[in-house]
């Protein structure tokens, strides 16, 4: 795939920086994202992976303030940098401001295509109803033909136009939805686990008819998803999250070769490949944290096999660890500090490894 | 279609059993029409007159339970309800006629009225949950658990008899003939205007809070965000999104609601002497005036049908996913 | 129930509900007259004598108010009884069985939807030779199950195909089981809903056959308050304290049953339950404008708390911390989660 | 315009003003045959501005002649089986034709031939027209029945004769010898207008506005602000809620006829089988506040022990009960307990038997009077030490246990009539005598047995001179005194609301030339006697 | 994890032949006035064995029929036709007492662990009851060790910690792995586990993975394992069995299916899944009528021949019979049916690995 296209890629489009995000207020909050930095980039594709419950989708909605109730954004600021102009905090918007950035410039496709759809209305109704929202010059006819457009881009056969959601299947839906996504040719497309309702071979599909899209018209795309294999194939770089914050973030063939960090290292060895070699799979002992009584230090160490006396007392932070000096990876883990004894197989380099 | 006729053949079964129930309910009631007539004229009407009103009434007359049934329906399908009792000689029809316009006139519209604006101030309190909206709860609440007789009741002490803004019975100036006029018209609208008020502001509470409840389960909806998402303005997604899906259980309970209304209807038109069916049914009752009762009973029961088909019919054109192909 | 507790509006409903069930348990006791004796004191305004006045036949109005609210709370709570037991029967049990079964208990429940209530009870209630308390609410119970049993039914249909229940089938429950012990709790809330709302129904229902007389008039409720009053023109004689009193404590005990169901509803549908300030008004006054508005929570535009609002707490340390020693970076060896899944 | 309506309101007879009239009736549906009772004519009384009788009886004046009317005079055989009627000349009927003996001939021959329009029941035998006048001719004396057929409507033979099913007929368009004619009918109300041509002089009063109300409350508030002029409801309080809000010129009078209601009680089963309980009562029972309080002071109180009602049956009373009058005397009551054997325990009453002596009295829930009035004989009763408890029953079943004699003690109304004859015919009736659990429709539903009655009863009915009548009534009397089959209470009330601001002349203490009631045969008469107010 | 290689199978636990479902589809008595019934075809004529201590996985796409499957092994719905026969027996259920007698043999884990534990129960509830039924009505404090040695073995200790638990109060996994000593209370010898692992993460799905594959050895349980997850079907399943639109298309020795795919829409399926160390990209098909076919009219002769890439006339209109490929693999299209080149046609298109 040739992913560095376009002339704008490389250049930060979506910065998050010290996001915070609590379920609830006062003493029952329950602090779901705890100060996470993560920049998105012209046309790539970021994969965010991390145990159920560790604010993926916290994190998604949060950036784009589409949390809802009892979510409150208790902390950070969330940047957007148009093509031109200076960037724009989403978080100190007015609604309105608000209103004429969302879709125009940052689009999201939702978790379950089946609720995202409005169930009494058709879909050439939805497709067109944003676009008189952003474009209102836009005759009719034109809106129309953009949805039929958008329908052909997803491989849909226009005369579904009129079809309401419950007329189309799963994997239908879900094209519709991402279509919908590209309706006014955004910046950033967030997609939280887009294909987990689709079976292998409607994932498939989906997923490679976005890949032709993003190359064509050069979005970034956050892609959230529990499974490892896809996540690896398919984004530039990825984010590993566990007990709402940010562990490891690295382009994805150093994740999936190279895992730093001991949970990302745990993740990779829980799931079986489909070929080569039957690996043996260790998995990550114990359970994941309650978000109500974080462990303190390291939120990993109780079921970290390498913890140290420093993982109980001080949180490590986000940080290029030595041995990859020059990259633009991170981690957050005390193993790599200079002092500590980290085992090899975190620790290797990139000629170490034998693939 | 298959849909409508599966829903028609269900309305058939319902309208035979309750018809059936009409024709049973009043004849298994203990006394007779000529001794709750006596009861009613309460010495005015002297012990003589049985004997007349018994031969008038045709009472006199043995048949089986079975017959009558059987007689009951072949004169049903000839839309021959028979003479009522309590305004002997005139035919059932002709007094459910004269009455019934105005009751679907004052009660329909003002249900439907109700419901109109009880739905969108609904609408508006789920929208804007925790705001100054939510002020609206408690005293809907109160307004909806008053007894409508009172309220209507009060509402005559003040504004027919202390403040006299509107008259406090009937349906229309007694001086004037029915007619579709600059004379009659208004002054149906001026008798409608206190019964109107308090039926609506009675039965909109309900619609209300209903609504409001279901606008915060849809507004939590994905689709809802998803519209907040696609930056649509704020009305649209207001409307086009969540009331839109909220208001599809009101819709059908709208249909319920419409059987619900006759029993209100007694009490308004008791309370503003409303020229109405409601009044007229519970005079029946009294008398024993089984024709009228049957026949009261049979077009209310076909009207609540009638209504809650066009009901199920307007949800399935509001509701795509009940829409069934093939 | 404790969360039901936690609302503000269910505890006052239930605190009211509470007031009246006391006055219906004593209210006889305490009532400084007989309410249906006659005394010289004609139709006197509220006064320390009587406090809430007299009827035309010198009646102590407030008396007949606490006396009355039992027949009320009887009949509304018995009926409500009644109603909800048929209607969980019909409805649970044409729910989870289906087929024919179903097909005859849900028209049946049609058919009593579909004749009008209250002319209904007026035709049963003057079939039966007397119309005592029990037997109103007997009535009204009969008549008023069918809404009940629709919501319990559509309730139970997608409680039906739960996985729970088909895993309780699965390891061979028999089926009066399934329904009563795995069924039956997931509707409680639903049910005392549909309770409380059956309460309001055949309160108003009893009073409005009072008023209109048909039932027994010599037991006294807050009906047959306002029946007497209105047959004696209350209100065209003025005597606003023969007549308000009643009506309002109507109004009061719905109000008061309502805001119970609020909470219900609320624990079935935690959605409605949300708060929706973040910070508190004083914070709010003190923010501008564009900004306040983000402190409200609400769907699609996810509140943001101003930095002012979150306190930072005490033991942040304000300088940097100091670097960990060499000592900090022994391996623990494996904690005691790891042992657990291998 | 062409509006119907246009001017309505403000429109003026040919006689000059309008007078409004209402009944808490309900709403109407359009009837206008005037013999039956279901009719809007009769539910709100203007089948009597159309419809005349032969004659004009005061209800509350009965021992009176009746004023002649349709008939010029009347004349009765001397064994009153032959009754000779003179039709009235220079009558028309309002659609211009004469009015003859024919048409007399007509009405009777029709309520003779369907007994369903015969609501008196009076048992004609033969009708002949002889030049003028018609004779009837009777199988028995109808001296009892005179009012009856004196009061008989007159249709015109030459519309009715058409018609074939007169029981069922609605006679759309009435044509009567009555000074007004339908104007208009809503289910709210008619409207009644002054024809030309009337055999009398025709009245002040040029339209009629009847208004059915479908209560007492709305009907009440309409008397109070004065749209309605002329009703018949019982106002609770009459002076607050009615008379004071213009004193000047809202009426309120309420005569009686010789009809009344009383607690009937069950003379064959229960404490009341005992004649000096039932005496004893009736010395407990309180009618004054009977009248006040259950009565709002309305419907006057039986003052008479023998039930018949004053001044309206001053002339038929006993000479030995001419001064009788009814008051509580508690003392007297308990005397006459003691003597019989009853004794009085801790407060309660035992009878000779040494029972408790308990009562329940009975009527239909929601009919307020008779409740309160319950609640006062109630108060009465337990002076005495008895229990005594009030139920409600169902109309239906109230009713039928009356019927049935399965009852302790209840109010009801008796008939009432032109004589005392019917009152006591009503409660004392030996012929229709029945066992308790067999319906006794016709009366003596208390069950009361006495040969003594029966025979006075009939040769009340069967005298031919003033003597023998008399001397049965006198008996009748003596046995309502001293054997109190029913103790009454109060009279069933022909009155009315009325106001003089617009009209004068209405029937009142003075001038009783009539009951005021607007639903009353002799509601023309008054209308007739009205003149604007000046 | 050892592999696996049975050269001799065990003997059938429970077994399916012509095992069919149809649903009507509405399921009402207006249904009858209207001649023509439709049905979805959810199951069409499959042939299933469960082998005591050997775990048998069935995968296919979704709506393919596999809960339904797992339903009528169990019981819990009647077939429209075909045999169940457990260990031999043919299975029949009348009523009440039999299905109980046949439960006890054959337990069911439901797909959802976040729906198949009543919200309103402790853990105890669920539990007990499984032990009450079927292991003739334990109290006191036998009840209390059996208890405590089931939670053991699924590694829920110390017991007396989650017992009085309410479900909600558990993570995924924990509850998984409830319903799973659930189904093991009344010790059968058939367990039908419904895509038990879907909704969990990587590391705590393979936790209850490793419990149930440490189950069937130690307990020569008969597993029936579904699941979207090809992978894991690899991993952990000896046997596996591929179904498609309500039939079996293709079924053998796990490893050598997943490595070499015969049915095209096994390779289909194998090729979609994803894999970090994947095929080159060219190897993907690229088929946009991707659509599942209807199961209320489901296509004539082999179901897949819309989607198939290779289909050839024949497919059209006949079913295809199954054809063996040796090592107890079969599989049931046209391409491998030709008795004179069989196994030239299969190789030529076999993808090269
Ligand atoms: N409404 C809520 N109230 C309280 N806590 C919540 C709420 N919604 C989510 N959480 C908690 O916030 C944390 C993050 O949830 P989030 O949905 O972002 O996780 P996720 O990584 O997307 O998980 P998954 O992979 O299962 O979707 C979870 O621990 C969850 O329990
Ligand atoms: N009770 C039912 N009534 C009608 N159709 C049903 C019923 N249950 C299942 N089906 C249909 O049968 C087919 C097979 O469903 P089944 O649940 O067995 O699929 P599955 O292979 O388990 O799918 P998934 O992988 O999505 O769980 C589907 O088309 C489904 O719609
Ligand atoms: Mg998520
Ligand atoms: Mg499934």
């Amino acid at each position: 795939m040739t992913r560095d296209a376009h002339p704008t890629a490389g250049r930060p489009v979506l910065e998050i920086r010290g996001l915070s995000v609590a379920y609830g207020t006062g003493d029952k909050a329950v602090q779901a994202l705890d100060s996470v930095d993560l920049t998105l980039h012209r046309g790539e594709v970021l994969g965010l992976a991390g145990e159920s419950g560790s604010g993926k989708s916290t994190l998604a909605y949060g950036a784009t303030r589409l949390l809802p109730p009892p979510g409150v954004i208790t902390g950070g600021e969330v940047l957007y940098h148009p093509r031109s102009g200076p960037p724009g905090d989403l978080l100190s918007m007015s609604d309105d401001q608000l209103r004429s950035l969302r879709w125009q410039d940052l689009s999201i496709v939702f978790q379950g295509a089946m609720n995202s759809l409005n169930p009494v209305s058709r879909i050439s109704d939805q497709l067109t109803d944003v676009i008189r929202a952003h474009q209102p010059d836009l005759p009719r006819t034109e809106r129309l033909a953009r949805a039929a457009d958008l329908l052909r881009l997803v491989g849909i056969a226009r005369d579904r136009l009129d079809d309401y959601p419950h007329q189309l299947s799963g994997g239908m839906r879900q094209r519709v939805m991402i279509a919908m996504a590209l309706a006014l040719d955004p910046d950033v497309v967030i997609m939280d686990e887009p294909t987990t309702a689709l079976d292998v071979v409607m994932q498939r599909q989906v997923l490679a008819r976005l890949g032709e899209l993003r190359d064509r018209f050069g979005f970034a795309v956050v892609f959230i998803t529990h499974d490892l294999s896809l996540l690896v194939e398919f984004s530039d770089r990825i984010a590993i999250m566990y007990g709402g914050r940010l562990v490891e973030e690295a382009t994805a063939q150093e994740i999936y070769r190279l895992p730093r960090h001991p949970y990302t290292h745990g993740l990779l060895n829980s799931f079986p490949a489909l070929r080569g070699e039957r690996r043996e799979l260790t998995g990550i002992p114990g359970s994941p944290p309650d978000l109500n009584a974080l462990p303190p230090g390291c939120i990993l160490h109780p079921r970290c096999a390498h913890a140290m006396r420093v993982c109980s007392g001080r949180p490590p932070e986000l940080a290029t660890p030595p041995a990859d000096a020059p990259s633009a990876r991170t981690v957050a883990c005390w193993l790599h500090h200079p002092l500590a004894a980290a085992p090899a197989h975190l620790t290797r380099s990139a000629d170490e490894n034998g693939s | 279609m298959r849909f409508v006729l599966q829903r028609c053949a269900f309305y058939l079964l319902t309208a035979w059993a309750a018809i059936t129930v009409n024709f049973f309910l009043p004849r298994m009631m203990p006394g007779d029409p000529v001794q709750a007539l006596l009861a009613r004229y309460q010495g005015r009407l002297s012990s003589e007159a049985r004997a007349s009103l018994t031969v008038l009434f045709g009472l006199d007359t043995d048949q089986s339970i079975w017959s009558q049934y059987v007689s009951y329906w072949d004169r049903l399908l000839h839309l021959d309800f028979g003479l009522s009792f309590t305004f002997f000689p005139t035919p059932v029809a002709d007094v459910i006629a004269g009455s019934l316009p105005w009751t679907l006139g004052l009660v329909g519209a003002t249900t439907l009225l109700s419901f109109l604006l009880g739905t969108a101030a609904g609408v508006v309190a789920g929208w804007r949950r925790g705001s100054w909206a939510d002020a609206l709860l408690p005293v809907t609440s109160f307004v909806s658990a008053i007894p409508y007789f009172w309220l209507g009741l009060i509402a005559i002490s003040l504004f027919a008899v202390k403040w006299p803004l509107f008259p406090a019975s009937g349906g229309y100036d007694n001086a004037l003939i029915p007619a579709f006029d600059a004379y009659f018209v208004p002054s149906v609208l001026h008798h409608a205007a206190l019964p109107a008020l308090t039926i609506v502001l009675s039965a909109m509470s309900g619609w209300v809070l209903g609504m409001r409840n279901m606008m915060v389960t849809v507004s939590s909806e994905d689709y809802v965000t998803v519209a907040h998402a696609k930056g649509l303005p704020e009305r649209r997604v207001m409307l086009g999104y969540a009331a839109r899906n909220a208001v599809l259980p009101s819709v059908s309970s709208f249909a319920l609601s419409l059987g619900f209304i006759v029993g209100g209807t007694l009490l308004v038109e008791m309370v503003f002497s409303y020229p109405g069916i409601g009044f007229i049914l519970f005079q029946a009752v009294g008398a024993k005036d089984y024709p009228l009762m049957q026949g009261i009973f049979l077009i209310i029961t076909l009207t609540v049908l009638a209504a809650n088909l066009i009901a199920d019919t307007v949800y399935v054109l509001l509701d795509p996913r009940t829409r069934r192909e093939g | 129930m404790k969360p039901l507790l936690s609302s503000v509006k269910t505890r006052t409903g239930l605190g009211v509900l509470l007031l009246f069930a006391v006055i219906a348990v004593i209210g006889p006791w305490i009532a400084p007259h007989s309410p249906s004796a006659m005394s010289p004191d004609i139709l006197q305004p509220p006064s320390a004598r009587h406090l809430l006045g007299t009827t035309q036949s010198g009646q102590d109005v407030f008396s007949q108010l606490l006396v009355g609210t039992r027949g009320v709370l009887v009949v509304g709570f018995l009926s409500a009884v009644i109603a909800t037991v048929l209607s969980c029967v019909v409805g649970i049990t044409s729910g989870y069985l289906g087929g024919l079964a179903d097909e005859t208990l849900s028209a049946t429940g049609n058919i009593f939807l579909v004749l009008p209530g209250l002319p209904l009870i007026i035709i049963i209630a003057s079939l039966l030779p007397e119309s005592g308390n029990l037997v109103v609410a007997a009535v009204i119970g009969l008549t008023g199950w069918a809404w009940g049993a629709r919501v319990l039914r559509a309730q139970t249909l997608s409680l039906r195909r739960r996985d729970y229940v088909t895993a309780a089938r699965a390891i061979g429950e028999p089926t009066w089981r399934v329904i009563v012990v795995e069924i039956l709790p997931n509707l409680s809330a639903v049910i005392i809903s549909s309770f409380v709302g059956t309460v309001i129904n055949a309160v108003l229902s009893v009073i409005t056959l009072s008023f209109i007389g048909v039932v027994d008039l010599s037991e006294w409720n807050w009906g047959t308050i306002l029946f007497w009053a209105q047959s004696n023109q209350a209100l065209a004689q003025n005597a606003w304290w023969w007549f308000v009193p009643a009506g309002l404590c109507i109004a009061l005990l719905g109000t008061a049953l309502a805001l119970v169901n609020f909470g219900i509803d609320e624990l079935v549908n935690p959605r409605l339950r949300i708060p929706h300030a973040t910070v508190s008004r004083g914070q709010r006054r003190r923010l501008p404008a564009p900004a306040r508005r983000r402190t409200y929570m609400r769907v699609g535009f996810t509140a943001v708390l101003p930095d002012t609002a979150v306190p930072r707490p005490p033991d942040a340390p304000a300088s940097a911390p100091p670097q960990p020693s060499a000592a900090d970076f022994v391996p623990l060896g494996s904690p005691a989660a790891v042992k657990e899944l291998t | 315009t062409s509006s119907p309506n246009a001017g309505r309101g403000t429109a003026k007879g040919p006689g000059g003003g309008v007078l409004t009239i209402g009944m808490p009736s309900g709403p109407q549906s359009e009837n206008h045959n005037p013999f039956l009772n279901t009719s809007a004519g009769a539910a709100l009384g203007y089948r009597h501005m159309m419809y005349e009788p032969l004659a004009m009886v005061n209800p509350i004046r009965p021992a009176e002649k009746p004023k002649p009317w349709l008939a010029q005079k009347w004349e009765w055989s001397a064994d009153y089986k032959t009754l000779s009627l003179t039709a009235r000349p220079g009558v028309t009927w309002s659609d211009g034709k004469p009015f003859t003996a024919e048409d007399i001939a007509f009405s009777f021959d029709l309520v003779k031939r369907h007994p369903s329009l015969n609501g008196s029941a009076v048992p004609y035998d033969s009708v002949k027209v002889q030049g003028d006048s018609v004779v009837l001719g009777f199988e028995t004396p109808q001296f009892v029945n005179e009012a009856n057929i004196l009061s008989l409507f007159q249709v015109p033979k030459h519309i009715w004769q058409e018609i074939e099913d007169p029981e069922t007929w609605t006679n759309p368009k009435p044509v009567a010898t009555g000074p007004y004619t339908l104007d208009r009918f809503t289910p709210q109300g008619v409207t009644l207008k002054q024809r030309e041509g009337y055999w009398k002089e025709a009245p002040e009063v040029g339209e009629l506005r009847y208004t059915s109300y479908n209560d007492n409350t709305a009907a009440t508030t309409a008397l109070a602000n004065g749209t309605l002029q002329w009703s018949f409801v019982s106002v609770p309080n009459i002076d607050k809620v009615y008379t004071s809000k213009d004193p000047a010129h809202h009426k309120a009078w309420f005569p009686s006829g010789l009809g009344i209601h009383g607690l009937w009680i069950n003379t064959e089963r229960g404490p009341f089988k005992d004649r000096a309980l039932r005496r004893a009562v009736n010395l407990v029972v309180d009618r004054q506040l009977i009248h006040q309080q259950g009565q709002y002071g309305l419907a006057p109180a039986v003052e008479s022990p023998t039930g018949i009602m004053l001044p309206a049956g001053e002339p038929f009373l006993a000479p030995q009960y001419k001064n009788a009058r009814l008051k509580v005397d508690v003392p007297a009551a308990r005397r006459i307990l003691k003597e019989a054997g009853y004794s009085l325990r801790d407060g309660a009453l035992h009878d000779p038997g040494g029972e408790r002596v308990e009562i329940t009295l009975t009527d239909p829930a929601g009919w307020a009077d008779y409740l309160a009035d319950l609640d006062i004989i109630k108060a009465g009763m337990e002076k005495l030490g008895i229990k005594a408890a009030v139920r409600t029953q169902t109309v239906e079943a109230w009713t039928e246990a009356f019927n049935n004699g399965e009852f302790d003690g209840t109010m009801h109304w008796t008939n009432g009539g032109s004589t005392p004859y019917d009152m006591y015919k009503n409660i004392l009736d030996q012929e229709q005598l029945q066992a308790i659990g067999k319906p006794a429709a016709g009366g003596n539903q208390g069950r009361f047995t006495s040969a003594a009655a029966g025979r006075a009863i009939t040769a009340y009915a069967a005298a031919t001179g003033d003597d023998a009548r008399a001397e049965a009534l006198g008996t009748l009397q003596k046995i309502m005194v001293e054997e109190v089959p029913m103790i009454p209470t109060h009279a069933n009330a022909l009155g009315a609301e009325y106001s003089t601001k617009q009209w004068t002349g209405w029937p009142d203490e003075a001038d009783p030339y009539a009951p005021p009631q607007p639903t009353q045969a002799n509601s023309l008469d008054v209308v007739l006697h009205l003149r604007a107010a000046s | 994890m050892p592999q696996r290689t049975h050269h001799q199978a065990p003997p059938a636990a429970l077994a399916a032949h012509a095992l069919t479902k149809h649903y009507p589809v509405r399921r009402t008595a207006r249904d009858l006035t209207s001649r023509r019934t439709r049905r979805v075809h959810a199951v069409d004529a499959l042939d299933l064995t469960l082998h005591a201590g050997r775990v048998t996985a069935l995968v296919g796409e979704s709506g393919s029929g596999k809960s339904t499957v797992a339903r009528l092994l169990a019981g819990l719905e009647p077939v429209t036709s075909g045999t169940v026969s457990l260990h031999g027996d043919a299975v029949r259920i009348r009523n009440y007492r039999s299905f109980r007698a046949y439960c006890a043999d054959v337990q069911l884990i439901l797909q959802d662990p976040f729906a198949s534990l009543n919200p309103v129960h402790t853990i105890r509830h669920h539990l007990t009851r499984a032990l009450k039924l079927h292991r003739g009505g334990m109290k006191g404090a036998r009840l209390a060790r059996a208890l405590d040695e089931l939670l053991e073995d699924v590694q829920l200790t110390p017991a007396a910690r989650y017992l009085d638990k309410y479900p909600h109060e558990l993570s995924g996994g924990q509850r998984q792995r409830v319903s799973i000593a659930r189904a093991l209370a009344a010790r059968p010898a058939v367990l039908l586990a419904d895509e038990p692992v879907s909704m969990l993460d990587v590391s705590i799905r393979l936790g209850v993975l490793n419990l149930l594959r440490r189950l069937t050895d130690s307990r020569d349980l008969a597993v029936l394992y579904i699941t979207h997850d090809i992978a894991s079907a690899r991993y952990f399943a000896d046997t596996t069995s591929v179904m498609y639109a309500g039939q079996m298309v293709e079924s053998g020795d796990s490893e050598s299916l997943t490595q070499n795919p015969a049915h095209p829409y096994t390779r289909l399926l194998i090729s979609s899944a994803p894999d970090p160390d994947g095929p080159p990209e060219e190897e993907v098909p690229s088929t946009d009528s991707g659509d599942p076919p209807s199961l209320i009219s489901p296509p004539p002769g082999c179901r897949f021949h819309p989607r198939c890439p290779s289909a050839m006339e024949r497919c059209r209109s006949e079913q295809p019979p199954r054809a063996g490929l040796g090592d107890g693999r079969w599989v049931a299209c046209w391409l491998y049916a030709d008795p004179a080149g069989e196994t030239a046609t299969a190789r030529e298109q076999e993808p090269a690995s």
